[in-house]
């Protein structure tokens, strides 16, 4: 014990007369460092109810609750958070796709009774909800892939000399590496009128099986790969990784798992009782909602017979989407699956009012999805000039088979698809082609992705032109005379209506002029005391929930009854129309829902 | 034609609406389609509920004629006249329908100019501005859902 | 002055006694917080917890001995307490001081341990015997050099009385014992050490070895006694070592200022240290200052 | 049980713990005194376990993170680092994980090791009833927390280290703020010093008391201090260079005595080295992402493999075995935690013949870290 | 308010798994607080210099159960301090008043855990500390933890976090000082109201219950 020994210790005594560590505040309280990570705040109207964050979460401290005003285009859940489970990893607010989930620096919260520590963030007030400073999403350090796997695609200079596909298709790997970024929301579930179960067939081609993949697809779809190439594709437009980044490449991914496989007959084995032996279905037109009823009548033993006027199957998606986008090979494909599912095709046979009274007295039910087929005319000076032609009559007329001429110069009336499809045909057949267009670019019903090859094929788009006449010009051409117009807002969230704006008038000489400003019903093959219960002054189909007419039996479906004229509708309401007739024949409860498989409808 | 005081003109007017409706419930029975006959009866049943309009405001039970401004969109001016035939569509419907429109429009904006009492021209001016409502829901039904594709 | 009324002044200075403990002890508190680099808790805090204490309940059940234990305690500070007068002149303070009260001093400060002993054994806990028995030999061993720091005052006064002991003292500070007989006063200072349980000495209620030895399983008014008896024993203490050493006190401040500084002696030296093991301890008070004690009292007979 | 063992329980029992100042956690050491020294000992454990090990194979790989670093309360960030660079390296992300990652990496787990250390070092003389210097070195080491606490968002559970890097940069003006309070820290040191290895009392305790003989090294698989404290350089900072240890220059600490003492010595030795290495890290460290760009990791799934990993946590060597087999789940993780080791095997082993006194001592001195040990 | 109604707990058990309390409950030692009566205007105002004192001057029991042990060592430090409110540690169950599960409990440590509870003398309070105690946390899938710590011990007060703060530990504290000084932290009053209810989800869980049913 030496002397240095027992006194160095006696040197603490200085700390006493130092300040001392503790800190001033009578309670401790220090704010947060400026990413502490405390309670939880969202931003509510940016929130898209992903369930990202629930999915993340390893405490399950994170549910999906229903609010009471939810922001509409989302899941109308927003998180709520549980502190008797929390960790604060953060790791939901790094992985948040709209990065609307937040934490505050706020740390203090005390409470006598345990489940007080729950609450939704942003909904129900707190007193940090507005707090400045906390943990955020940061560039840099993403939990999830915002990057889409490019498509590969032909050259626009290479495209118009050829009538080849212009997406090329992922390739295996590309498909699992596109497939691997769904966080399985299934936001896209609830968008997708037909309600496919996208996260599961994801899932399956992301674990390499694309043949699983392609039997959940044919869950609820008869048509998957004309909707892998053509869809409208709602789903992606609602997708969560879209909401900060590009959003998961669902139709890209539905297409390669329909090439993989040239017989679907092989691959697709529905799993259904058949429960319809002995019940006959008519079906009149074969669209696609056609298709899907009978596909999905057919695998449940129903006899069905479809009754077609053209010479194929398909409706507006054969006659009317151009093969650079959905080849023939693609609809022989799925009409093949048709017939090996036992459906008797009647095509080249236009059903006229006697025999659809015939049909009606020999079948349990007839489904109708004649969809619209009656191009509206120009209804302006000159429209009955040879050289102007209809859209829908022209890309008909080429599918089946019958030569076009459509001369050197080419104006397309119309910003529909039918319109861009028009157009790229018309360039494909050699024409310089312009689109004129009453409104303004937004505006336009196409695709945007459709807009925008087609620009990048050399189409010109002139906006804001109201066609006035078309004259004859010299040399057998037409002299096409449109005005400007401006746009007017009359109502809050209608799209503007286009005004004339009088005393101009321009020229453009065109060999043909091809209309493509909308289309309507035609019924003139209805017999009259049907047309009289079931259509509307636009020619228009009513159904009730169950696709069921307010004739006895006749259910109908597709651009007739829906409006939107896209195909996936048209599915969603042949789906619909499964399960209605199915309940309509007796097979199925009239109260009780069918289960999830394969026909699965939300309400 | 001499009119002499505002209930002249109201009952001239309602003369008109009645005319109307005859000639929709005529076209109604003569077009082949049973869709397109529910619609021109309902064309005939709006023209009776313009009528019952101006004879309220004949009798004094409503105010008058609003002033609210209406938004032209001049379809009708570019557009071919239409002749009913049986086997019309509903684009030439609306069409058929937005013509007789702007023609009584056109009609008492002519009146209008024509008269020198100012009283019975602001008349005249409340019932084309009517007549131009009537117009403008047949050119918007024409605007959303014929031109949907333009 | 009565005896009766000298009784009820030695009540009333018992409980001021006490409170004195417990302020002591509060300032102790808040000296030990700053050199630990805290605020610490209010001066007043001992009596807080002493209240909290005493509105406990108890929840314990034990032999009558486990009962008598606190008060054993209690009655060996009071005791000795009230043996050592507290402020030369002031007779409320001066207690009752009578010839031969040296030894009878030196028997209660054991007496409170012994009855500790023999009640915490009774409690069951296997930290309180092994508590008291480290105890026990720790006192043992600081006994050696305090007892002959006691033998060397009496035999300097011939007298085992603490009131000559503190006349002898008088007239100047350089009467006070610690001056005149250094050694004796080392002897007794380092057993004051050991006697008061701070570091170096603190093994008996050893939180990281036995928790917390002795009173393991005591509550309630249990503990409230036994806080109010170390209270009391404490303060009997040091003014036993102002009596013998600082030369008693004339004044209540005079008797704050001296006993605060001979309490203040062992914070001084406890806050510093870790503690001695057992034997390390035992071995620590028979080494230099037994010697020191031996040669303190070899002062006196030599002088 | 054998004779001799049913002869000691004949001898008076004594339960340390679960509940007990001077366990150094939620466990418990059953002990037969004979007068102040214990015969024998008896580590019991389960007072923690959670089965994090089971837990984690029911995890996607992200989600394993917060889980991890609860295995060791004290040192989360040994654990985190363990799990990503296993994962690292079966997924192939090792290749991508950016430079200034790495580098950040490193600055975590020295700041982690220190912050370790201090702690420790006060418990030292804790153990020994002296409250200054712990008092002083828990203050000391919140100082570093705070820092913990602005650069990764957490106090003591961080959550930092992901794979393909960590999940933040440094905050703006961070490393100034980390040498304004290692100034803070080295002023108080010395102070430290005195009271503990200057300290009589304290070098009586603890010189020559809890020798861990030289044999039980390799028979033991023992690491860290204790190894370090026998004058055996054995770091898997320099044996195993791992992260960014190869660019930073320092020496392994070691003495000899393997003691209490020499193993305290060795902690405030690598107190002074890890404050020594920030400073280097901040000096060395590139500008540039923090993060590789990671794939969805609500979908990651990771090809079959398996690695053994290891870094040197404060406590000796901490490995994790990691197996995956293809899914997004953890097919097996095995902790190797040196306090198993120390706390269970070696701490049994050297209490007969320890003085009641020196137990708690003696495992702080062998760090002994309940949450590790059951995992 | 001075419980929670029995409803809003989940009932864990079936019917007791047989054994009884050792002594019937209402006549041991110390239950004269469960015949509970109207209390006189002096006895409140004496209850409320109790409690008083009580809250002023909580002694913590030191048991380290989980992961917020580590976070204690800072509060009761110099950094925090939690002895400028008159808190301290107490190394035995005996003179506790206040017993900290600091995170999660394992199902060997709330054995011990009730064994300490039950030494307690009341009154006392249970502050359980972070989501742990309040619906299992992390650990909420464990086979090997408890996830609701109220379904065994009555607890007086949550601090939400993993791990709550020393700052918000204080806090915690704080509002546990407040109620006791208006007299509504009563869950040792609680867990004596329905002790049978308690001792049977404690029951459920330790399989090799081998303690003594304390009769309080």
């Amino acid at each position: 014990m030496s002397v240095k020994h027992t006194l160095a210790p006696f040197s603490a005594w200085l700390q006493a007369f130092s300040k001392p560590f503790t800190l001033p505040d009578r309670h401790g309280y220090r704010e947060g460092a400026d990413r502490y990570r405390g309670w939880h705040i969202n931003d509510t109207k940016t929130c898209i109810g992903c369930g990202s964050c629930a999915e993340i979460c390893q405490n399950v401290a994170i549910d999906m609750v229903p609010v009471d005003d939810p922001v509409t285009g989302d899941s109308g859940l927003r998180p709520r958070v549980d502190y008797g489970r929390c960790c604060w990893c953060a790791l939901c607010v790094d992985v948040c796709p709209s990065g609307s989930l937040g934490m505050s620096n706020e740390y203090i919260w005390v409470e006598a009774d345990a489940d007080a520590f729950r609450y939704i963030p942003g909904v129900d007030p707190k007193p940090w909800d507005s707090a400045e400073k906390g943990w955020r999403q940061e560039e840099g350090f993403d939990l999830v892939d915002h990057q889409r796997v490019p498509m590969p695609m032909l050259d626009p200079a290479e495209r118009t000399r050829t009538w080849a596909e212009v997406v090329v298709g992922y390739s295996r790997e590309e498909a699992r590496r596109e497939a691997s970024r769904c966080v399985e929301c299934g936001l896209c579930v609830a968008a997708c009128p037909a309600h496919m179960h996208i996260p599961d067939y994801i899932a399956a081609i992301r674990d390499g099986d694309d043949i699983a993949a392609l039997n959940i697809i044919y869950d609820n779809n008869a048509m998957p790969e004309m909707c892998g190439k053509v869809c409208t594709r709602r789903c992606e437009g609602v997708c969560s990784i879209g909401v900060q980044g590009e959003p998961l490449a669902i139709r890209w991914l539905k297409r390669y798992v329909t090439e993989q496989f040239d017989d679907l007959s092989d691959v697709v084995h529905a799993e259904v009782e058949r429960v319809g032996e002995g019940k006959k279905i008519a079906i009149v037109g074969g669209g696609p909602s056609g298709v899907t009823v009978a596909y999905y009548l057919a695998i449940r033993g129903f006899d069905v017979t479809i009754y077609e006027a053209l010479p194929q199957l398909g409706g507006a998606t054969f006659f009317g989407i151009p093969k650079y986008r959905f080849p023939m090979p693609s609809l022989e494909k799925q009409v093949k699956l048709l017939t090996d599912s036992g459906v008797t095709i009647v095509t080249n046979h236009r059903v006229e009012k006697d025999e659809m009274r015939q049909l009606l007295r020999d079948h349990d039910a007839v489904f109708i999805g004649t969809g619209l087929m009656k191009p509206y005319g120009l209804r302006a000076p000159g429209e009955d000039l040879p050289g102007v032609m209809y859209a829908l009559d022209m890309l008909r007329d080429h599918h089946i088979g019958k030569t076009i001429d459509v001369g050197k110069k080419v104006v397309v009336v119309g910003g529909g698809n039918v319109a861009i499809d028009a157009s790229r045909v018309s360039l494909r057949l050699g024409a310089e082609v312009t689109i004129a267009y009453r409104r303004r670019k937004v505006d336009m019903p196409a695709d945007e992705e459709e807009i925008e090859d087609a620009e990048a094929e050399g189409i010109k788009i002139v906006t804001q032109a109201i066609p006035l006449r078309v004259e004859q010009a010299d040399g057998g051409r037409l002299d096409f005379i449109w005005g400007p117009a401006e746009m007017i807002q009359e109502e809050e969230g209608r799209r503007p209506r286009p005004k004339l704006i009088e005393g101009v008038e321009n020229h453009m000489i065109v060999d043909r002029v091809i209309v493509a400003i909308g289309q309507g019903a035609e019924h003139s093959w209805m017999p009259e005391e049907i047309a009289e219960k079931i259509a509307d002054k636009r020619g228009w189909i009513t159904v009730d929930e169950n696709g069921m007419t307010a004739y006895d039996g006749i259910f109908a479906g597709g651009d007739l009854v829906n409006s939107t004229a896209d195909a996936i509708s048209a599915i969603a309401d042949g789906l619909r129309a499964v399960v209605g007739i199915q309940k309509y024949v007796g097979v199925l409860p009239a109260s009780e829902d069918e289960g999830d498989e394969p026909v699965a409808i939300a309400t | 034609m001499e009119f002499q005081s505002v209930r002249d003109i109201l009952d001239f007017a309602i003369t008109k609406e009645q005319e109307a409706h005859d000639m929709y419930a005529d076209l109604a029975g003569k077009v082949e389609r049973p869709e397109l006959q529910k619609t021109f009866r309902e064309f005939a049943q709006m023209e009776l509920g313009h009528r019952a309009r101006l004879e309220k405001i004949k009798a004094g039970e409503l105010p008058g004629f609003t002033d609210e401004a209406v938004e032209n969109l001049k379809l009708s001016d570019f557009l071919l006249d239409v002749t009913p035939r049986p086997s019309m569509g509903y684009q030439d419907v609306i069409l058929f329908a937005m013509k007789a429109e702007k023609r009584a429009h056109d009609l008492y904006v002519g009146l209008g100019k024509a008269t020198q009492d100012a009283r019975l021209r602001q008349v005249f001016k409340g019932l084309a501005q009517e007549e131009l409502k009537h117009k403008h829901f047949f050119e918007t039904e024409y605007d959303e859902f014929i031109l949907e594709g333009n | 002055m009565p005896l009766g009324v000298k009784i009820a002044w030695s009540l009333v200075g018992v409980l001021v006694a006490i409170a004195y403990g417990l302020v002591i002890a509060g300032i102790i508190r808040k000296v030990m917080a700053r050199i630990q680099g805290r605020i610490g808790p209010p001066v007043w805090q001992q009596f807080i917890d002493l209240g909290k204490v005493i509105f406990q309940r108890t929840a314990t059940r034990h032999g009558w001995m486990f009962y008598l234990a606190p008060i054993f305690r209690a009655g060996g500070g009071i005791g000795l307490y009230l043996l050592v007068p507290v402020v030369i002149g002031v007779p409320a303070l001066s207690n009752f001081s009578f010839d031969g009260d040296l030894l009878l001093v030196m028997y209660f400060i054991f007496f409170g341990s012994l009855g500790m002993a023999l009640g915490a054994a009774d409690s069951g806990h296997p930290h309180s015997p092994i508590g008291i028995s480290r105890g026990l030999s720790q006192m043992t061993a600081y006994e050696l050099p305090f007892a002959l720091a006691m033998v060397a005052m009496a035999a300097e006064v011939h007298s085992f009385s603490i009131h000559d002991i503190i006349m002898v003292q008088q007239g100047g500070i350089l009467h006070w014992n610690i001056l005149t007989n250094p050694l004796a006063a080392i002897a007794a200072f380092i057993a004051f050490l050991g006697m008061n349980m701070y570091a170096p000495f603190n093994i008996v209620g050893a939180p990281q070895e036995i928790p917390v030895g002795p009173p393991t399983e005591y509550n309630s008014v249990f503990l409230s006694l036994m806080m109010s008896g170390r209270a009391i024993l404490a303060v009997a203490k040091i003014v036993l070592y102002m009596d013998l050493f600082l030369g008693g006190a004339h004044s209540i401040l005079e008797a704050f200022v001296k006993t605060f500084i001979i309490y203040f002696w062992s914070v001084f030296v406890g806050a510093v240290f870790p503690r001695f093991r057992t034997e390390q301890a035992v071995r620590f008070f028979l080494g230099w200052p037994t010697v020191a004690g031996i040669a303190g009292v070899l002062l006196v007979l030599i002088r | 049980m054998t004779t001799e063992t049913s002869e000691l329980r004949r001898r008076v029992q004594l339960w340390f713990g679960p509940q007990h100042p001077g366990i150094t956690g939620n466990m418990s050491v059953q002990a037969w005194l004979e007068g102040d020294t214990l015969t024998a000992g008896v580590t019991h454990v389960g007072y923690l376990h959670r089965g994090f090990e089971k837990l984690m194979e029911r995890r996607r790989f992200i989600q394993s993170f917060p889980i991890v670093c609860r295995i060791c309360v004290p040192e989360p960030d040994t654990n985190e680092y363990l799990l990503a660079a296993g994962l690292d390296e079966l997924s192939g992300l090792a290749a991508e994980v950016p430079q200034r990652g790495r580098w950040i990496r490193t600055l975590v787990l020295e700041m982690s090791r220190l912050q370790m250390n201090l702690m420790t070092l006060g418990g030292h003389i804790g153990a020994m009833a002296m409250g200054a210097a712990p008092n002083w070195l828990i203050a000391l080491r919140d100082l570093v927390l705070d820092r913990f606490e602005e650069l990764t968002g957490g106090r003591i559970y961080h959550m930092f280290i992901t794979y393909g890097g960590v999940r933040r940069d440094l905050p703006e003006g961070f490393a100034e703020r980390m040498e304004a309070n290692f100034r803070t820290i080295e002023e108080k040191l010395p102070l430290v010093d005195n009271v503990i290895f200057d300290s009589s009392v304290f070098r009586k305790r603890a010189i020559g008391v809890g020798v861990v003989p030289e044999e039980w090294v390799d028979e033991m698989s023992l690491s860290g201090p204790i190894v370090r404290a026998m004058g055996i350089p054995r770091d898997v900072r320099k044996d195993f260079p791992y992260e960014k240890y190869p660019e930073l220059d320092f020496e392994v600490v070691t003495t000899t005595g393997s003691d209490i003492y020499a193993r305290a010595w060795i902690r405030r030795q690598e107190i002074a080295q890890s404050m020594d290495l920030i400073r280097q890290i901040f000096r060395k460290m590139p500008e540039g992402p923090y993060c590789a760009k990671l794939p969805n990791m609500l979908t990651w799934t990771i090809p079959p493999g398996q690695t053994y990993v290891r870094a040197e946590a404060t406590r000796g060597e901490m490995g994790y075995y990691v197996v995956t087999d293809g899914s997004d789940k953890i097919r097996r993780v095995h902790v190797r935690a040196p306090s198993y080791v120390h706390g269970v095997a070696l701490l049994e082993r050297m209490i007969p013949g320890t003085n009641i006194a020196d137990l708690a001592p003696l495992m702080v001195s062998l760090q002994v870290c309940p949450p590790e040990m059951e995992r | 308010m001075d419980t929670k109604p029995q409803s809003t707990l989940p009932v864990l058990v079936e019917p007791p798994r047989g054994a009884e309390p050792h002594a019937p409950l209402g006549r041991g030692y110390f239950l004269g607080e469960t015949r509970r009566q109207q209390p006189l205007p002096m006895r409140e105002s004496l209850a409320k210099i109790k409690n008083w004192f009580r809250a002023n001057s909580l002694w913590v029991m030191a048991y380290g159960t989980g992961c917020g042990g580590i976070e204690l060592r800072p509060l009761t430090t110099a950094r925090f301090d939690f002895e400028r409110f008159g808190m301290a540690m107490r190394p035995t169950a005996r003179q506790s008043n206040v017993l900290i599960i600091s995170g999660y409990l394992a199902v060997k440590s709330l054995k011990r855990v009730i064994r300490a509870y039950e030494q307690m003398p009341s009154p006392k309070w249970v502050v359980g500390l972070g989501s742990c105690t309040i619906n299992g946390g992390m650990y909420w899938d464990s086979y090997n933890t408890i996830n609701r710590l109220d379904l065994y011990l009555p607890v007086d007060i949550y601090i939400a976090g993993c791990m709550p703060r020393p700052e918000a530990l204080l806090a915690g504290f704080g509002e546990l000082m407040a109620m006791i000084k208006r007299g509504e932290a009563n869950g040792w009053n609680h867990y004596l109201e329905n002790f049978d209810w308690y001792k049977e989800n404690q029951k459920k869980v330790i399989n090799d219950w081998n303690m003594p049913d304390y009769n309080w």
